[in-house]
Parts: structure tokens; sequence; C-alpha cells
């Protein structure tokens, strides 16, 4: 299935398409000017990514982050287009038993030590990842620092 | 021409077959400008694969921030990036600005479009210094630093500190400015539109630097899209964005300024959009003062902000001296950030380090990461 | 439209010959001025930079005008200050800041957030000592020589409210408009407030007695003198106490 | 003789007149380490005559062979002495003219600055003998000695005027770039043999760049010596006095040469063997201490001998052009210095405009641009000489 290619989408535009082309899977939760926010599931945030890569000309990524929500896990996608400055964020929410997300590691290549450094921060693991391993601190840490249950010195 | 240059180099790679040889430039290394390690496999002296690693200065930034009132942060955001401090602390007082969805007098705006550029001429000049030594001369280097020490001047005026700042405020500056230092800036931006070409006329008539930068760490728009390059570096591959022309943040959509683009996609081509941009700031900074001057005497600058941000998030971007830089906010009605997440551009450029130095000659690669411009305090964070 | 100064010039350089006289040149000239003028460097020790008043060197303080009121404490952000007890030219005991400037930041807010203007910035910047005891500057040595008018930094804010009602030019500061508001439900009239006053704001203010004869104490504060310190709501112990912005 | 004053004992015998003298002409440092030891001698064995007297050995110290013999060991510490100290004065050169062209002042430690080698000096000297634990010890140690050694001997070596030199051979030119040539070979053992990827690299580096320049300045060698008619330095030095300095006729050559000495001394732009940026401090790298302190001093020495060399191919050596014979035979030695630092000068300026090349394009540069230039130099004076001009 091929999708027509926008290359400087509105921000209406976005938001339509993503709430046709993904029925169920994308909430639009909000729109500003050059400004969408989203909600995505996390088991198919790939073809999402995909599809507002390819589709919808957002070339960059202009960061990937994790947020420790203590009852959940958000990984957050911040997505920009070089032809129109329109930015989407991007919300998966993760449950903390489970921490696995798809990797877009693939598609943006930009992408790779984002996710290498939520993994390590946060310990939500990026399956298909090339090369998951921790990045600014020592390989032999066992916990993962940004995590509310990680008390600072003085903090408990 | 230019991509015949790049296929001959990067052909040379390896008729003979040799033993493959790791060098690990770095953390203690005249090439690395701060602490970070390249690994270089070398098959004679052409790189034939390259690892990045950094972290040797990662200090939980993000995480010492939760533990923090707001305006303690400013302080702390100063200290992301000894050459960018401004920029990084008019992110996060953008970002608290929009979580706590207040607009801050025109003044102020244009105080901090000023003082951003002061900082993007100084960072630029501290990166030419850098270049003139990476490639072997220092001549460039003391007589960019010469230059840069003017901008300092103008940074102790204005806020009475050289590099770390700390001039932005939630809701304004901190300091008003006054005539005689408009006055002493505007004579230190002309004076300084004539001495850049001295420098110019070093590094760009000679055939030495311009052949060392010519055809180096070559990329294509598309690769260099993908892996997230941004600021000058991304610009002279010829993508044509600019947070400050095409996301406008305070008021830079009422100032005129030309973004330069080039499409060679070397080095040289990097450089060249770094000069460009120097003058350009010249421009903004001189357009700056005029709307000050216009806007009045006793105009506000500083607004009162309520001390506990709502709960909610938020997140600014801005053009960095380097890159895209961008904070995410997440607030919980307290006094104290939730999370606040910092996007550096050096982050996302140094591992693109691969794809850059791949094929080239090991002399090369100072040249190649010097366009970059390395800042590791906010690479780790 | 702008014009683009150096791209329009330099797109083109024949770099593919040997050609490295004009930068010869150009070094050649500036050997000329050097020789000629001094060099742009100065000889430090014996040399000194200008520096403008207002630069930010170590904190000074104006040792009677502090009325130990731990705003400085409070905001400052690497903890360096502490309050310690000293004694005043009078012989009186006193509470004054001390701060440890190896750890110091210079970023200022001590001088930025005083309520009274007594932290001031210095332009004093060569602090080195030998021992790291002697980096920590009690109230005594802190105190700093010749402070002038433009080493205050005063806390200048316009109110929000006075955009909107067409009057931006006043300026007023957070410690003459906020003032602690007292939810009475709460109030368990311990006078930890009273005491902790660094000002004398607060005065006990009888309100009846309780049903076991004890008499109601509440707070009242004196608009005039009170500074915003926060020390009152910080130390109410039923959280009785806060802070009322004003916007 | 009487022997009974002291002045009996100091004589001033003509140097020339001393059966054993080694050279056929007038030598000048020779001559005062002659009379050094005449003197010094002198007080010698009148002391010992005084204690012992009508012994052998006060007779023996000033006959004619001892005092050849201690006059030889002198004229060594003054030829060493001289070159040291104009290696010292073209470092503090450098160092006051890279700094007036930086925009700042240089070193200023004592004597506008001059003291600063000798605390240099000193504090290499004074620091702790490092060796790495891996290096090949005995190769790490000889390579570093042949290096210096034979810099220090090549410096020695240039004759400053037709009365200070060390040999007069006929091929003196030759023994020179002879010498010359040796280091970038010791630079590539001692590259290996220190056990490090950056020397390593260096010494490669070194290799690389010495194949890319010795064959034009080698041509160039030949054709000033077609042009002299003469491999000896005095002949070459005289020719250009007879006729115009050479570097008007083989101005190309005079260029590239420039270059090409700019190379053998391995200073900015063709410092690729140590070059910083990438390479730490290239083949030096693992030289710490007084081995660096005279690897440094060694450095300047080659530098002074390219100057040299310049100096006595194409800007006519110790002679000053249209003088009398009376007025060139006063100082010539501080004539052929004074030119050797404006040598120098031209390189102190060449490093402070220019980058580091590449090392392909130091190949680059010496087969396609030095060579046909030296060639197209050797055609130039080729047909000067057909010509009948020279």
């Amino acid at each position: 299935m091929t999708d027509e290619v926008y290359q400087q989408p509105s921000v209406q535009e976005i938001s339509g398409l993503l709430r046709n082309r993904f029925p169920g899977k994308v909430e639009v939760t909000g729109t500003e000017e050059r400004r969408v926010y989203a909600k995505a599931d996390r088991e198919c945030i790939h073809e999402i990514c995909a599809y507002i890569h390819d589709c919808l000309t957002f070339e960059h990524v202009t960061s990937i982050m994790g947020n420790d929500m203590i009852d959940r896990m958000e990984v957050i996608y911040h997505l920009s287009n070089y032809f129109n400055g329109v930015m989407i964020e991007l919300t998966a929410e993760i449950p903390a038993d489970d921490l696995h997300i798809r990797s877009v590691a693939d598609i943006w290549a930009g992408g790779n030590w984002h996710e290498r450094e939520t993994y390590e921060l946060f310990g939500i693991i990026f399956d298909g990842h090339p090369k998951l391993q921790r990045l600014l601190t020592p390989d032999t840490y066992e916990f993962y620092p940004f995590r509310k249950s990680y008390k600072l010195r003085g903090q408990e | 021409m230019m991509s015949r240059d790049v296929i001959d180099i990067k052909a040379e790679a390896s008729a003979i077959n040799t033993d493959k040889m790791w060098v690990i430039m770095g953390p203690q290394h005249p090439f690395s400008h701060g602490l970070w390690t390249l690994k270089a496999q070398l098959d004679g002296e052409i790189v034939t694969d390259a690892e990045p690693i950094i972290g040797y200065l990662h200090r939980g930034w993000e995480k010492e921030c939760e533990n923090r009132t707001y305006p303690k942060i400013i302080p702390m955001a100063d200290r992301l990036c000894y050459a960018a401090s401004m920029t990084y602390t008019h992110l996060y007082c953008m970002t608290v600005e929009k979580a706590l969805g207040i607009d801050i007098p025109d003044k102020a705006k244009y105080m901090r479009i000023m003082a951003d550029e002061i900082c993007r001429i100084q960072s630029h000049l501290m990166w030419l210094a850098a270049v003139g030594t990476d490639l072997g001369n220092l001549t460039v280097f003391l007589w960019a630093m010469r230059e840069r020490e003017f901008f300092m001047d103008i940074n102790v005026r204005l806020c009475g500190a050289r590099m770390t700042t700390n001039f932005p405020r939630i809701g304004g500056v901190r300091n008003d400015i006054d005539e005689e230092f408009m006055m002493y800036t505007s004579r230190c931006v002309e004076r300084f539109e004539k001495a850049v070409w001295d420098i110019i006329s070093l590094i760009d008539d000679s055939s030495i630097f311009v052949s060392r930068m010519k055809g180096t760490g070559y990329l294509t728009r598309e690769t260099c899209v993908n892996l997230g390059i941004t600021g000058p570096a991304m610009r002279g591959n010829g993508v044509d964005f600019d947070i400050r022309r095409d996301d406008p943040y305070d008021n830079y959509d009422k100032v005129d300024f030309e973004v330069p683009v080039l499409n060679d996609g070397d080095s040289y081509s990097r450089y060249m959009v770094r000069i460009e941009e120097l003058f350009q700031s010249c421009k903004i900074i001189k357009q700056t003062l005029q709307k000050i001057k216009a806007i009045g005497k006793n105009a506000p600058y500083r607004l009162k902000v309520p001390s506990k941000v709502p709960a909610g998030r938020a997140f600014a971007r801005l053009e960095d001296p380097r890159g895209e830089s961008m904070m995410y906010l997440v607030s919980d009605g307290t006094d104290k950030p939730y999370r606040l997440k910092v996007r550096s551009p050096i982050f996302v450029n140094v591992s693109a380090s691969k794809p850059l130095v791949q094929g080239s000659r090991i002399a090369d690669v100072p040249a190649i990461m010097a366009m970059i411009d390395m800042c590791l305090g906010e690479t780790d964070r | 439209m702008a014009r683009k100064d150096y791209l329009d010039k330099y797109p083109r350089n024949p770099a593919k010959t040997l050609w490295v006289l004009k930068p010869v040149g150009k070094v050649l000239r500036m050997l000329g001025k050097t020789i000629i003028h001094r060099p742009v460097t100065i000889l430090y020790p014996y040399e000194k930079m200008w520096m403008p008043e207002n630069y930010r060197g170590r904190p000074g303080l104006r040792f009677d005008r502090c009325v130990a009121c731990g705003m400085c404490v409070k905001m400052c952000p690497t903890a360096c200050i502490k309050l310690v007890e000293t004694e005043s030219d009078s012989g009186e005991k006193v509470r004054r800041p001390q701060v440890n400037i190896g750890r110091c930041a210079m970023c200022g807010y001590c001088a930025e957030y005083c309520p009274v203007d007594a932290m001031t910035v210095t332009p004093d910047f060569e602090l080195s000592e030998y021992t790291r005891e002697d980096l920590i500057y009690g109230p005594k040595r802190l105190v700093y020589e010749g402070i002038t008018e433009k080493m205050e930094i005063h806390l200048e804010q316009t109110l929000m409210s006075d955009v909107k009602n067409g009057n931006p030019e006043r300026r007023v500061s957070p410690f003459m408009t906020d003032r602690p508001v007292l939810e009475a439900a709460k109030c368990i009239s311990c006078k930890k407030c009273e005491k902790v006053c660094p000002v004398k704001a607060v005065t006990m203010v009888e309100h009846g007695v309780n049903d076991k004869g004890r008499p109601i104490l509440y707070p009242e504060f004196n608009d005039d003198t009170c500074i915003c310190c926060m020390n009152c709501v910080e130390d109410c112990p039923k959280d009785a106490l806060h802070i009322n912005e004003v916007l | 003789m009487a022997y009974s004053s002291i002045l009996d004992w100091i004589q001033f015998n003509d140097v020339m007149s001393n059966p054993f003298y080694p050279y056929q002409t007038y030598n000048l440092p020779f001559d005062i380490g002659y009379k050094l030891w005449e003197i010094i001698g002198g007080l010698i064995a009148w002391i010992i005559n005084l204690i012992f007297p009508d012994n052998g050995v006060s007779t023996w110290l000033i006959s004619p062979e001892v005092s050849n013999m201690f006059a030889l060991v002198l004229f060594m510490v003054i030829i060493f002495a001289v070159a040291f100290i104009v290696t010292l004065i073209s470092l503090w050169m450098e160092r006051k003219v890279l700094g007036r062209i930086m925009d700042r002042r240089g070193t200023m430690v004592g004597m506008k600055g001059f003291m600063q080698c000798i605390a240099d000096g000193l504090k290499t000297f004074m620091k702790e003998n490092v060796i790495p634990r891996k290096v090949d010890k005995m190769t790490y140690m000889w390579t570093v000695s042949l290096i210096i050694g034979t810099s220090v001997l090549i410096a020695c070596m240039i004759p400053l005027s037709p009365r200070w030199f060390v040999v007069d051979y006929g091929t003196g030119l030759l023994i020179i770039m002879a010498l010359f040539a040796l280091a970038p070979f010791f630079i590539l053992v001692s590259g290996w043999a220190q056990n490090n990827k950056y020397s390593l690299i260096g010494g490669m580096r070194a290799a690389e760049l010495m194949i890319s320049y010795e064959v034009p300045m080698l041509i160039m060698i030949a054709t000033t010596c077609l042009l002299a008619g003469s491999f000896n330095i005095n002949d070459i030095v005289n020719a250009q006095f007879d006729t115009v300095w050479f570097f008007i006729p083989q101005i190309l050559g005079f260029i590239t040469f420039i270059f090409c000495a700019t190379a053998e001394a391995e200073r900015v732009p063709f410092d690729i063997a140590e070059a910083e940026a990438e390479l730490v401090e290239g083949w030096q790298t693992e030289y710490a201490g007084m081995k660096w302190g005279l690897i440094m001093l060694a450095d300047y020495m080659r530098g002074y001998v390219s100057c040299a060399m310049v100096v006595i191919m194409y800007l006519g050596g110790w002679l000053i052009p249209f003088a009398s014979a009376e007025i060139n035979g006063w100082v010539p030695e501080i004539v052929f210095l004074l030119k050797v630092w404006f040598v120098f000068f031209i390189m102190i300026v060449l490093r402070g405009a220019l980058a580091r090349v590449r090392t392909d394009q130091i190949v680059n540069i010496g087969w396609k641009i030095f060579m046909p230039l030296s060639i197209v130099n050797l055609a130039v004076v080729l047909l000067l000489k057909m010509g009948g001009i020279f």
C-alpha cells in the first residue's frame, strides 16, 4: 500500500491524516501553531514513525526521551519537518511491568543514541536496536539512574 | 568537480591488504576538544571504521534539576556548555515561560536575541580558533581569540560575567541595559565586521587551508538529515532550515537576516556557513540595538512570575550556535520540575562521526570533527 | 533582504595552486603593527584589565545592613552560604552569612535576592589561597571596602497586571509586594513565626480563648517592615502560612 | 731556553707554523683553540715546573704535538658552542617573532626572553629519565642518540666563512646533504621501536615526507653545483661573488628550495611527522625529559642547517657583493649568520601564516610541483651555461 507523499503538510492535514491512517492507534491530543501533540499506541509505533517519515517527510528526529510516571513509563518522540518547521510530539505509554518498545533507529539514524541513552537511564528496552549498550554511564552499572525509584543522596 | 575529489579520496582505500590498526584518540588528545574518545580503525592512513565514546563528563544534569527550584536551574543551565551558556539559559527560561503560559515583554525578547547573537559570535570565534589549531596554525587561534575578547567584554558589561552569563530570567532578563552599553556594543560589532576579514584572508586565501577542508567529511543531504546532524554542519550540506527563521521564537521573525545554505556538503562549506553566520549575527545585533532604543528606556524588561509552575508539559527549541537544542519540561505543580530533558545538538552530531570520518585520512579527522564544534558539557550533561 | 557579506565575495578560490602570498602578507602586516604598537596582550600580574563595577566576582557583604533573613542561603544554587554567629561592632551576637568561595559559582543570586541589598557583587576575582579552609570567607572577611551603587543588584520586576492595566513603567520587587497569609484554622499559636522573623514584623495578637482556657494567638504581619523572607512560612509546623504572590 | 719566567712558558706561536697543523689554510676557531691552549697549558706547565723543577711533563705540555692535540679538543668545543648559541638565538627569534605575528609578546623571561631557552634546557635536563616499559630499549635509545648526533654533527660542519670550517672537502655540500638525509631513517626506526601507534604513524610519515622532497632537493643542489662548477662550498660562494647571487638566475629553484628546506627541517607547513593535532607529538610521543629537550635542540639545529644551505647556495654565503676584499675579510661569520637568520625569519613567517599539509598533499606537492619546477630550473641553468652567460 503506497501513500501519498506530503512535503509540507499543515498542522490540520497532519492531525487528519494521522487519525485516518491509524484509527484507534493514534490520538491527536492537541494542536498549536506548528505543533501537533499526539498519543500513539506502543505496539505500532514503528509503522506510525515510518509513515510520518516517509509520507509526511518528517526527516529529522529531534529527540527521543523517556519519562518515568511511576505507574507507567513514557517514551516521547519529537519529530520535525525541515520544510515548514512543524513538530510532532508523539507520546507512547509503556506499562511498568513490560518495558519494551520497537526501536525506530532504522528509520532515523539520528535516533540511535537517543534510544541508547533512554535505555541506560530508564531501562526501557528498544527491540531491534542495532547496539543497545550503555552510553553515558559505565558498563558495570546495574541500576537505571533517572528512574524516580532511584533517589539521590539527601532526597530520601 | 567536488564529487570527483571525494571519489578519489574514498577510492584510495586499500589496494594492498594490510593489518588494520585501532587507534584510540582521546580522552586526552589534542584533537578532542573536551573529554571524548574516537576509536578509529586505520588501514595505513585511511580510516576504515570509527566509534565515538562519550560519557566522561556525565553529571546527571537532568536528575539534578529535579531537586532544585526553578530559578536555581538557571545558573546550572549556564554550565551546560561553556561557550554557549547564553542560549541554554535562554532556552530553559523559554521552556518554563511556555509552561507558565506567559508572554514576556518585547524589550526582554530583543535583549535576549541580542545576547544570543553575542553568544553565537563568541562561540563561532572559539570554533574558528579551534579550526586553526586543528589544522596546525596557531595564528588563527590567537587572532580569533583576540576578537572573541571584545565580545567577552560586551558580556561583562551586559551582565557582569564573561562566560557563565546567567543573564536571562524566567519572565525576562536579569538587568536593563544603558546607553553606554549600546554605544559600546555597536562600536564593537562594527569593528569586528572589519577585523574578521583578516582571519578570513588568512584561511580562505591560503590554498593549504582550503585544500585541507575541501572535499573532506563529505555527506549527502539525505545521509546528513537522517543522521540527525543539525546546525551549521547541516546547512553546509544543503538543508535549508534554521529554527530562527522557520520556527521563530522570541522576536526573530521581526528582524531581518539571511540563512546561509551551501550544497557542497564538505568541511569547507560547513566552514563557510559558520563564517557567514558571524556576519548575519552582527546584523541582528545592530537591528536589535535599534529596536531596543525605539522601545524606550522605561519599558518593562522582567515580569514577576509565580514560583510554582502549573502541572503540564511544555517544550521549546532554539537554534544553538552548534545546532538545534530543545528542552522538555514535565511539571507536577510544585516549585521543582518533575522531569527536565535537554536535547543537545552535539550529542547527535557526534554520533554521526563514523560516517563523517570513514574513508578519509587520519590527518583529516581533526579537521572534520572541528566542523562539528565539540562541546562536551552539553553532550554528556 | 539582508545581504550575505562573505558568501557573495568568497565562493571561488584558486585552491588548486600553491597560493600562499596573501596570508604571508597579512602576517607580515600584523608583525609590523605589533612592532610599532604594543601587542594586544597585557602582562597580567603587573597590568590588569579594566573591570566594570558590576563585575560578578566574589560576594561582598554590608555588615550593618544585613538582617540575617537567610534569603541568600535559600537562593544559593551551590549551597555555599550559611549563617554563622558572630559579633557586631557593638559587641552583640548576631548571625551573618559565611561564604565558601571554593564552592561559589559567582552567579550573583545572593546579591540579586537580598531584600535589604546587604549582599553585593564585587569586582574581586583574585581569590586563590593555599588551603581550602582559607577559602571560607567569614562575615568579617566578606565585607568589601568601597561598595558602590552599581555593585548592588536590584530585583526590579514588572507585574503582569500592571502591563495589562497600561502601567508598565512601575517596578516592584517581590519583597515589597508578596506577603505571608495566615490560614487561621490551621494555626496552633506556637509563636514560631514570631521567633524566626528577622525584622520583628510578626506580632502575636490575642483572639479570645479556646475551650481549655488558653489564649488563642494569631500572628499579624506588619506590611511595612516585612521583607518577604519566607522564614515564617518554612518554619510553620502546621503549614498554616503561605506566601500570597502578587502577579 | 730559559723557562724561568711565566712568559717563557706562555708563548704565542703562529698556528700555521705548527708542523702538525691539520689544515692547508688558516682556520680561525683552531687558532683560537690553539691560543687558548697556549695560555692554559702554559700556566699548567709553569705551575708544575714551580713545584717539580726541570721535569719532562712541563715541556711536553707545551710541545707542538700536545698543543695541537689539546687545541683540537678546544676547537671542537668552540665549534659546538657557536652552533649551540646560534641555535638558541634562532629559537629565541622564533618565539619572539611568532609572538609578535600572533599579536602577543612571546616569551618574557630575562634578557627580553632569551633566558627562556636556558630555563627550558635546565628544566628538561633535570627531569626524570622515563623509559616506557614496553619499548625496545636498545633501539629506542640508540636511534634518538643517532638522530641528535647527526643533527649536531651537520650543524657543526656548516662552514661560517673560509676561515671557519671543520673539514674543507671538495664535496662539502654533498657530505652535508648525506648526513642531513640520515635522520628520517632513524626516525622511522625509532617510531617502530617506541611500540606506540602514534609514533609508528609519525615515523612512517617521516619516510613518506623524505621521498617527496629529497629528489627535487638533490636536483637543485646539482643545479647549483653545475652553475658554480664545483661541489666545494668555498667555490660556490666565490662563484656567486664573481657573478651574481644564484637566486637571480634560478629564482624558481630558490623558492622551491626554501620550501624543501622547510620540509627537511620538519617545520610547519611540512611537520606532518609530528602533527600534534592528530598524532599527539608524532614520533616524539614516548620521549620525555632530557631526550625530548635534545630532540627539540636537534630540530632547531636542522632548521639552522637548512637555512645555511639556502644561504650558501643562493644568497652568496658570507660575502657581501661589490664590496672590497678587505671588508669581506673583516667579519664574514657575522654576515653569514645574519643571512641565515634572515632565511630563518622567512621560515618563521611561513609557520605563522600557513597550516599543516596532509600526507598525500605533500607527496603531490613534492612530485607534481617541486619536481617539475626543479627540472625547469635545471633546464634554465643549462641554457644559461650553454649560452655562456655563466
